[in-house]
């Protein structure tokens, strides 16, 4: 592993929703104690189920939202601890792609109007005749310039969002969940354009996915998380799962080929509200290893350093 | 749902506080006095001070207005100055006409604009559902004075079914209530029927098909369900709307009301009056938030589990 | 804007279109119009029905209805458009400003908005009027904070919903300020929403300076405006009926036309849902 | 209750009217409209009351009656007599006469009921003013000792502001006497008042002592009155062209043409107690330069107005008082006539030359005042019309609405510049009220205190001994007012009142001034 | 073995719009048919012909036949195609978040269809619910029948959602990409219980999908849909073996895998055409790397290819 480029400690994100005078709010812990570290030029995936706090994660790590405890750190910058203008000034150094092609994408600005953006944003001068150069980067005829977007099609909106976070030549990219409204052909292209890009401009990748399958064939590590917490780091995409989580996670994965037919066997039991996790182990409900001490201890992230796993009764 | 109901009444009081303290004071910007009114022309600045104290007008405005507060509280509305009787008496001689009125122009209006709606909906982009619909946009945007006014010369003055004003008899609230209600029922056909078209498309609507409903069932028993659901929110909001609009017609058709008495007062400058009236019209609207939160919550368990 | 010019293309768009055009067109040059004027008296004259001299006939005071709905058209339809755009403009604040920077301010704004929205606005206007006075201004001023919440709910709305768009995130992870975010986002996006509404909102607001002037309330004599000219007419529903039923066509036609006009240019934004989302 | 509808109903509306009716009209009931006039008078309480609707004549009796000739005929005094110095005078009282609630009628209650009228506060105190005392000489006795000669007193004693209240009653009720409760010995009681809608009478089974000018003694011929307040004269029309009521008790001029048009219904006049004028503020500039004055009092063309406005129903007027009183007879020099020329003439000399579009103007400032008026719609129209007359000569007079129940506090500013309005009176000190230097603002609008004019008015007002002495001192002092053209008059109107003729019959004449009690103790509905 | 469903060379049109073309499959009794492509190229519109349903979106068929169990369902009345539906054919939709009526409780939605289509009282199809909720496995079924839909998690939703395509007995499953908005764990969940109910109960299922991996892994014979024509279609092992259109072997080279190499995943170039503007010829021409001029100019016809068709002027050879 690189020199680390980000360095996440024990972070932790508190959601409230609800409550007024008299309601009591109702509390979320959407990120748990999470520590990481993203090398120089790594491309780490994420990956989990809806509401496992993965992409909640990922604006914590660019401080679009502020954490309830815990510190980030950009190449040796605490940037939790930045000051506004600072940490604006920080911003051109990272970049993030949306999930949602149609909704990140202002519909009245031309692409144009939306690849200057970050210039603004950043107080500089547009130049202009970097339009065209920014646009093939990402596959993209310069004709298009003075499209907007709801004349451009899904796979098309995503490469703009992949232009407009490369525009100030970032080093980290945090794509959340770039190709999950996408067709499987188009998730192809961008998954093969963001691997291209990686090698030409030596990008560090932090890649949100529910998608195990897709994080193993692109990524260099991968986070597992599971209800806000991490319960999983695979050193690298080959190695066998360790924690039942990612285990039926990796079972849940269908290979397209026919000749690799085998029982399916499902996870039982439901996935306890995200506002009143069970003591213990979170994933207890579901896993068909957990004894009593799951239930009532949470293990904490834990064994090799290379392989940290997060269980009682690891594989 | 309880525990919520008692929530949302205590949440009516700090309203009904700042509604009472604008409605006290908003009056005072008003030009002109009452007590000029009833004084004698040339009385002495002596008589004009003793008027002052005896209406409590000589306070400052923030003992005055604890003062009519706590009276208002204990149910004691004051004196109307001009009018020269208990305030209570006026309302209470004031209110039946308009609830009357009020009420029949809410089942008018909801009862023929959801069937407008309803048919409207049924046929959408056809020629019932243009008829209606431009039918209905016709009715909202006559004035509604004017409504009252070509009412009358029609059916009173030309045919002589209803009487020309007043408020005697069922007959004489026909064509009032037809003037109001006109305006609701193209409010309500509207909603019903955009609610009805956009409900049907729903997802769920599909798999009721797939289910093998009849389309009429379906209709009637899950999409006019839902489709009622905003339609009778936004009636239990406009309750105080439709009380406090009737000014116009109440005016046009000489009838008693809480509109007109308010009217009058507000050119009387009979503050008591006013401010009665004025936080009249403002429990309906609170009341009439509170019902339309009630019935949200009856009919939609998504509403009533996000209250419990 | 090219929206508006395609409005007209549609069947009801167009008609509607022409009327609003004719209406204008009228009121703007009612003097080379019209031979007659509009404050001249021929009492002799009076309660003249319709005829080639006078298309609509005459008055009480037997000057030329047609005439005389023209150059009301020009108060009605003036007073109306400054007060929605007065109601617009301080609406767009204080609903852009609620929705941005939430919290109290918000919480304020959106009680006092949602009490007065139940409220009629024509009691509103009657009591802002007692308080200002009658005539032009009092009547424009009570248009503009009648229809003030209406402005601020739908702006807040917009904002609302917009602040949750990715595009706005979008825009703050590459460093956006505030105003950057505001203007060059946040209120463009709003801005197609609340014009159309505003529009329509015009329509209302000529029913309510009608009324107005119906309780003799608005433009004073002997300045016309539609609602002041079915004041005078109601006492004669019966002995000259045309002086009343044509300046309420005036105002229903129009008004009719504005929301013919309005639906088609809904059609066209192609912003339908946003209006029905947050009405 | 509801309505007698019809008889050219469709059928099936009548018999479906049928099936919801409550209950039908009883024959011996009516339904009258007041005046637009009187619309929300809040009160029957005649001490305290300005505004009094005509029910008021109905539930009270005063102590003598009027007759249409104006001479004065007993009521509850059977009859009088005035000290030779004036200073005096002894009424006789009827016998056995009772209030509603049972107490009765003595001299003791007269006494009673003038010191509360003195006392009390309120507008009308003035009408008693000249009563030093009053000595009860026995039951049926007493005499009023004057402070000074007053020869109208017998004119406010016929007054329904001086009606004969209950005195126990009056004091025990305070507020609500005349509002909840109201007791006199007229010959109806009140059954509901409810202001601003109506108000029902029943009659007074026991009354037997109407006014001699009527033919029927009582009690009165129609068991329940409902008196209506509509606010719209057409609206009222409306009610009785469509069956709605029976009576409207005012019609205006412009409705008449109406009114006659229809088969059942029957117009009614008596001569007119009103005068409408244009008040001129004489301290307010141009207005303080007595030539432009003149030039605005004349450029009101009075017979224009008359035959468009009133359609030529009523009378012009040239001087400020109507002219069946005889201090309405003032020199020929001091009437106020439509003279357009003189007013150019006058404006030129007084420096206002006629400048572009038709307005004058001096030093560069436009000749443009200020016209302010009732937002009743006969008021609006007039004030249109005098708009447009005062344009001809090159004033430009801005039009300012105010509610009628607001413009007396508006008048009390002293802001205002020329005005619109009416009056209703039948006695010359009606210039006194509205001239008087001591009421400035209102009711003296034209806010005139000239000292040569207060003298006449002390003199007219308190200096006669007897009638004749009053009116040529009345006529001296409306005389001198009117050369300083304080005010313009307009026009003075009969009193119209229209009824459905299929349904109420009336005496051949009415001997009174105007439609009061005596014409409802004679009033019959038809079976 | 006979076709229970047989859709012979159907299209559709909305409006004026053609969307599906000439499309012929079939499934069978005990058989799971995979229906396969990317969004846009008529899958779910397919669906909607099988069940009649196209009027509720303004569709018809302009050509070709629908036939249930034999009958042709175009000669039907209305009514009686009501009848087959929920009775005979069931049908599972792709969002299980807004497939059930919000304001109605879980157990009146289910029980509503045996009491319509099997003629059962009140109690006799809460019975029947009941049972079929456990048989999905839902614990607590009595508690479930009587909850909100709103209180109910995705998975158990879309089991509820099966439930009701179950409760008329029927002899067909349509299910619309019955997991898509599905977590991935609770998508094997739903897979595992759609194939249980082929292998039980023998009824047929149609499963919607533009998974290569889930039709590898349940399916019995795959039919490939592209811009509103079918491309491939026969039994899942040879095609997956050997894909003899160049769309079937793209698509299956779309999903990532463990083995493959770094830079393998290229997807299809460009993107699925609109409705509107169809290419000539073979409408996957402009994506196609085996394309020539006559794929440009010509509509290549359907032939047979082992059990199987194919419409490719250029198919690859059989394994």
């Amino acid at each position: 592993m690189t020199a680390p480029l980000i360095q996440i400690d024990r972070l932790s994100k508190r959601f409230q929703s609800g409550g007024g005078i008299f309601a009591k709010p109702r509390v979320m812990m959407a990120v748990r104690d999470v520590s990481l570290t993203i090398g120089k030029g790594e491309v780490l995936g994420v990956v989990g189920e809806s509401g496992c706090g993965k992409s909640t994660l990922a604006r914590l790590v660019l401080r679009l939202i502020d954490p309830t405890a815990g510190r980030v750190s950009f190449d040796g910058t605490e940037i939790t601890a930045l000051s506004p203008a600072a940490l604006r000034k920080m911003r051109r150094r990272m970049a993030m792609v949306f999930q949602d092609p149609y909704s990140s994408l202002d519909p009245r600005h031309t692409l144009a109007e939306v690849l200057a953006e970050p210039f603004r944003a950043q107080g500089e001068p547009f130049p202009p005749d970097r339009l065209p150069e920014m646009l093939a980067a990402v596959g993209l005829p310069a004709t298009m310039a003075s499209s907007y977007p709801h004349q451009l099609s899904g796979g098309q909106r995503q490469r703009v969002g992949i232009a407009r976070a490369l525009a100030l030549n970032p080093d980290l990219v945090v794509l959340d969940e770039p190709t999950a409204s996408l067709d499987v052909s188009i998730q192809a292209q961008i998954i093969a354009l963001l691997a291209d890009l990686r090698d030409r401009l030596g990008l560090t990748y932090l890649f949100i996915s529910h998608d195990l399958g897709l994080v193993r064939y692109f990524c260099d590590r991968i986070v597992v998380m599971y209800l806000g917490a991490v319960v999983e780091v695979l050193p690298n995409t080959t190695t066998a799962p360790r924690h039942p989580y990612t285990h039926a996670l990796m079972q849940s994965n269908f290979a397209p080929d026919p000749a690799r037919r085998r029982a399916i066997e499902p996870l039982t039991g439901e996935i306890p509200s995200p506002f009143a996790l069970p003591p213990g182990c979170a994933f207890a409900s579901r896993c068909p290893r957990a004894s009593d001490h799951c239930r009532r201890e949470t293990p904490a992230l834990g064994g090799e350093t290379a392989h940290p796993v997060a269980c009682f009764h690891p594989l | 749902m309880l525990p919520w109901l008692i929530k949302r009444l205590l949440m009516l009081v700090p309203v009904f506080l700042a509604v009472s303290v604008v409605i006290f004071s908003i009056l005072h910007f008003i030009p002109g006095d009452p007590i000029d009114n009833l004084l004698k022309i040339g009385s002495s600045p002596e008589a004009r001070a003793e008027m002052e104290v005896r209406y409590g007008l000589d306070k400052p405005l923030a003992v005055q207005y604890s003062i009519w507060l706590g009276n208002v509280v204990q149910g004691d509305l004051g004196t109307a100055i001009v009018a020269r009787r208990p305030v209570a008496d006026l309302i209470a001689q004031a209110l039946p006409h308009s609830l009357r009125l009020g009420g029949l122009a809410l089942l008018f209006s909801t009862v023929v604009g959801v069937l407008l709606g309803v048919v409207a909906a049924l046929n959408r982009d056809r020629w019932p559902d243009r008829a209606i619909m431009g039918g209905v946009l016709v009715g909202s945007t006559m004035p509604s004075f004017w409504l009252g006014l070509i009412l009358i010369l029609v059916f009173s003055v030309s045919l002589g079914w209803f009487p020309v004003s007043g408020a005697r008899g069922w007959q004489s609230l026909v064509l009032p209530v037809l003037t109001i209600g006109l305006g609701g029922t193209a409010l309500v056909a509207r909603i019903t029927r955009v609610s009805m078209i956009e409900a049907a498309g729903r997802d769920f609507v599909t798999l009721l098909h797939a289910k093998g409903l009849s389309p009429l069932r379906i209709q009637l028993g899950h999409v006019l369900r839902h489709a009622l659901i905003p339609v009778v929110t936004i009636l239990a909001l406009r309750i105080g709307w439709i009380l406090g609009g009737a000014v116009t017609v109440e005016v046009v058709f000489a009838r008693p009301g809480l509109g007109t008495l308010l009217i009058k007062s507000l050119s009387q400058h009979d503050y008591p009056v006013v401010q009665a009236c004025l936080l009249m019209l403002a429990m309906a609207v609170m009341l009439g938030t509170l019902l339309g939160d009630i019935m949200q919550a009856l009919m939609d368990p998504r509403v009533r589990a996000a209250l419990s | 804007m090219i929206a508006p010019l395609r409005a007209l293309t549609r069947p009801q768009g167009g008609i509607a279109g022409l009327w609003l055009i004719l209406v204008i067109v009228a009121a703007l040059f009612a003097a080379v119009l019209t031979p007659y004027a509009y404050d001249i008296q021929n009492l002799p004259n009076a309660y003249q029905p319709a005829s080639a001299q006078h298309w609509l006939g005459t008055d009480e005071f037997g000057r030329d209805l047609l005439t005389r709905l023209m150059y009301g058209a020009r108060t009605s339809l003036s007073v109306s458009a400054t007060a929605i755009s007065i109601s617009v403009l301080c609406g767009m604040v204080l609903g852009a400003a609620a929705a941005w920077f939430g919290g109290w301010l918000d919480r304020i704004v959106t009680m006092t908005v949602d009490l007065t929205w139940s409220f009629p606005e024509i009691l509103i206007a009657l009591i802002l009027v007692a308080i200002i006075g009658p005539g032009t201004t009092g009547v424009m001023i009570a248009i503009a904070v009648a229809y003030l919440a209406q402005f601020t709910r739908l702006t807040r709305a917009q904002i609302m919903t917009l602040k949750g768009e990715t595009f706005i995130e979008a825009a703050r992870s590459l460093g956006a300020g505030d105003a950057h975010i505001l203007f060059r986002h946040l209120l463009p996006n709003a801005l197609a929403p609340v014009l159309v509404s505003a529009m329509l909102a015009t329509g209302d607001a000529i029913i309510l300076e009608a009324t107005l002037g119906f309780f003799g309330l608005g433009a004073q004599p002997p300045v016309p405006s539609w609602g002041g000219m079915m004041s005078a007419g109601s006492a004669l529903v019966f002995k000259a009926p045309w002086v009343i039923i044509f300046p309420g066509l005036a105002v229903a036609i129009t008004v009719v036309a504005i929301n013919l006009y309005g639906d088609a240019l809904i059609a066209e934004l192609d912003i339908r849902a946003r209006l029905r989302r947050d009405a | 209750m509801t309505y007698p509808l019809r008889k050219s109903f469709l059928a099936a509306s009548v018999s479906l009217a049928a099936l919801f009716s409550a209950q039908s009209l009883a024959a011996q009931e009516a339904v009258f409209v007041i005046g637009t006039a009187e619309v929300g008078a809040p009160t029957y309480n005649p001490i305290k009351a300005t505004m009094l609707n005509t029910a008021t004549a109905l539930l009270f009796d005063r102590m003598v009656s009027q007759a249409a000739d104006l001479s004065y005929h007993p009521w509850l005094a059977e009859s009088w007599e005035e000290a030779a110095d004036g200073m005096s005078w002894t009424f006789k009282l009827k016998q056995g006469i009772t209030f509603h609630n049972g107490e009765p009628f003595t001299a003791d209650t007269v006494k009673a009921w003038i010191e509360l009228f003195k006392t009390t506060e309120g507008e009308n105190a003035y009408m008693a003013e000249a009563i030093a005392s009053v000595e009860v000489v026995d039951p049926t006795t007493v005499k009023f000792v004057m402070s000074r000669p007053e020869p109208n007193l017998l004119y406010n004693l016929s007054s329904t502001f001086m009606s004969v209240i209950e005195p126990k009653s009056f004091a025990a009720l305070g507020d609500n006497f005349g509002v909840t409760e109201v007791y006199g010995t007229g010959p109806y009681k009140l059954e509901s008042f409810a202001v601003g809608q109506e108000t029902v009478l029943v009659r007074n089974e026991d009354y037997k002592w109407g006014p001699a000018v009527a033919a029927n003694a009582g009690p009165a011929k129609v068991e329940r009155l409902t008196f209506r307040e509509i606010p719209e004269d057409s609206t009222a029309f409306l009610e009785l062209k469509t069956g709605g009521v029976d009576f409207l008790l005012s019609v205006p001029a412009d409705l008449m043409g109406e009114v006659q048009k229809e088969a059942n219904l029957a117009v009614l006049t008596m001569a007119g107690q009103d005068v409408w004028y244009m008040p001129i503020n004489v301290t307010k500039a141009p207005f303080d330069d007595i030539r432009v004055r003149e030039a605005a009092a004349k450029a009101i063309n009075q017979d224009e107005i008359l035959a468009s406005v009133f359609g030529g129903v009523g009378a012009v007027a040239d001087t400020f008082l109507i002219s069946a009183l005889p201090e309405s007879k003032v020199s020929d020099g001091a009437r106020i006539k439509f003279d357009p020329d003189r007013s150019n003439a006058l404006l030129d000399e007084a420096g206002w030359a006629m400048g572009e579009g038709g307005v004058r103007m001096k030093d560069g400032q436009p000749l443009k005042v200020t016209l302010w008026t009732q937002s009743d719609s006969i008021f609006r129209r007039l004030t249109e019309v005098v708009q447009a007359q005062l344009k001809a000569v090159g004033i430009e007079a801005e039009i300012t609405t105010f509610d009628s129940s607001m413009i007396r506090d508006q008048y009390k500013t002293g802001e205002q510049q020329l005005a619109v309005r009416s009056y209703n009176w039948d006695n010359a000190d009606i210039v006194d009220w509205f001239f008087g230097g001591d009421r400035l603002g209102y009711p003296n609008v034209s806010m005139f205190n000239d000292p040569k004019a207060e003298e006449l008015r002390t003199a007219a007002m308190t200096g006669a001994k007897n009638m004749e002495e009053r009116i040529a001192n009345f006529t001296a002092y409306h005389d001198y007012v009117l050369t300083q053209f304080p005010m313009a008059p307009i026009y003075q109107p009969v009193q119209a009142m229209a009824y459905n003729a299929d349904r109420i019959s009336l005496p051949a004449t009415i001997n009174a001034p105007s439609f009061g009690t005596a014409a409802f103790m004679d009033l019959e509905v038809k079976e | 073995m006979t076709a229970l469903l047989d859709l012979q060379s159907v299209s559709v049109s909305i409006g004026k719009v053609a969307l599906l073309d000439g499309i012929s499959l079939s499934v069978a009794r005990g058989q799971i048919l995979g229906l396969v492509g990317e969004s846009g190229s008529g899958k779910s519109l397919t669906a909607m012909a099988a069940m009649g349903l196209l009027p509720l979106f303004g569709g018809r068929v302009t050509q070709g036949s629908v036939r249930f169990d034999g009958q042709d369902m175009a000669a039907m009345t209305e009514a009686e195609r009501r009848k087959l539906r929920g009775r005979r054919i069931g049908f599972v939709t792709q969002n299980p978040m807004t497939a059930l009526d919000p304001v109605q409780r879980i157990g009146e939605q289910v029980d509503v269809v045996s009491r319509l289509h099997l003629g059962l009282d009140r109690k006799a199809a809460r019975e029947r619910t009941l049972d079929l909720l456990t048989q999905l496995r839902i614990p607590e079924a009595a508690a479930v029948a009587e909850a909100w839909p709103h209180q109910l998690s995705g998975g158990m939703k879309q089991r509820i959602v099966i439930a009701m395509a179950l409760a008329g007995e029927p002899d067909l499953i349509i299910a619309d990409e019955p997991t898509t908005a599905l977590d991935v764990t609770v998508q094997a969940q739903i897979i595992q219980i759609l194939g249980n109910l082929v292998r039980e109960k023998g009824v047929a299922l149609m499963l919607i999908t533009h998974d290569m991996g889930v039709v590898a892994q349940v399916c019995d014979r795959v039919a490939v849909l592209y811009a509103g024509r079918l491309a491939e279609e026969g039994a899942v092992a040879p095609i997956f073996a050997a894909p003899a259109h160049p769309y079937t072997s793209a698509l299956i080279g779309c999903i990532p895998q463990e083995a493959m190499a770094k830079g393998a995943l290229r997807g299809i170039p460009g993107a699925v055409p609109s409705a509107l503007a169809f290419p000539a010829g073979c409408r996957f021409h402009p994506r196609c790397d085996r394309a020539s001029d006559l794929c440009r100019k010509t509509v290549p016809t359907t032939g047979p290819r082992g059990d199987g068709r194919v419409a490719c002027h250029h198919p690859g050879a059989l394994a």
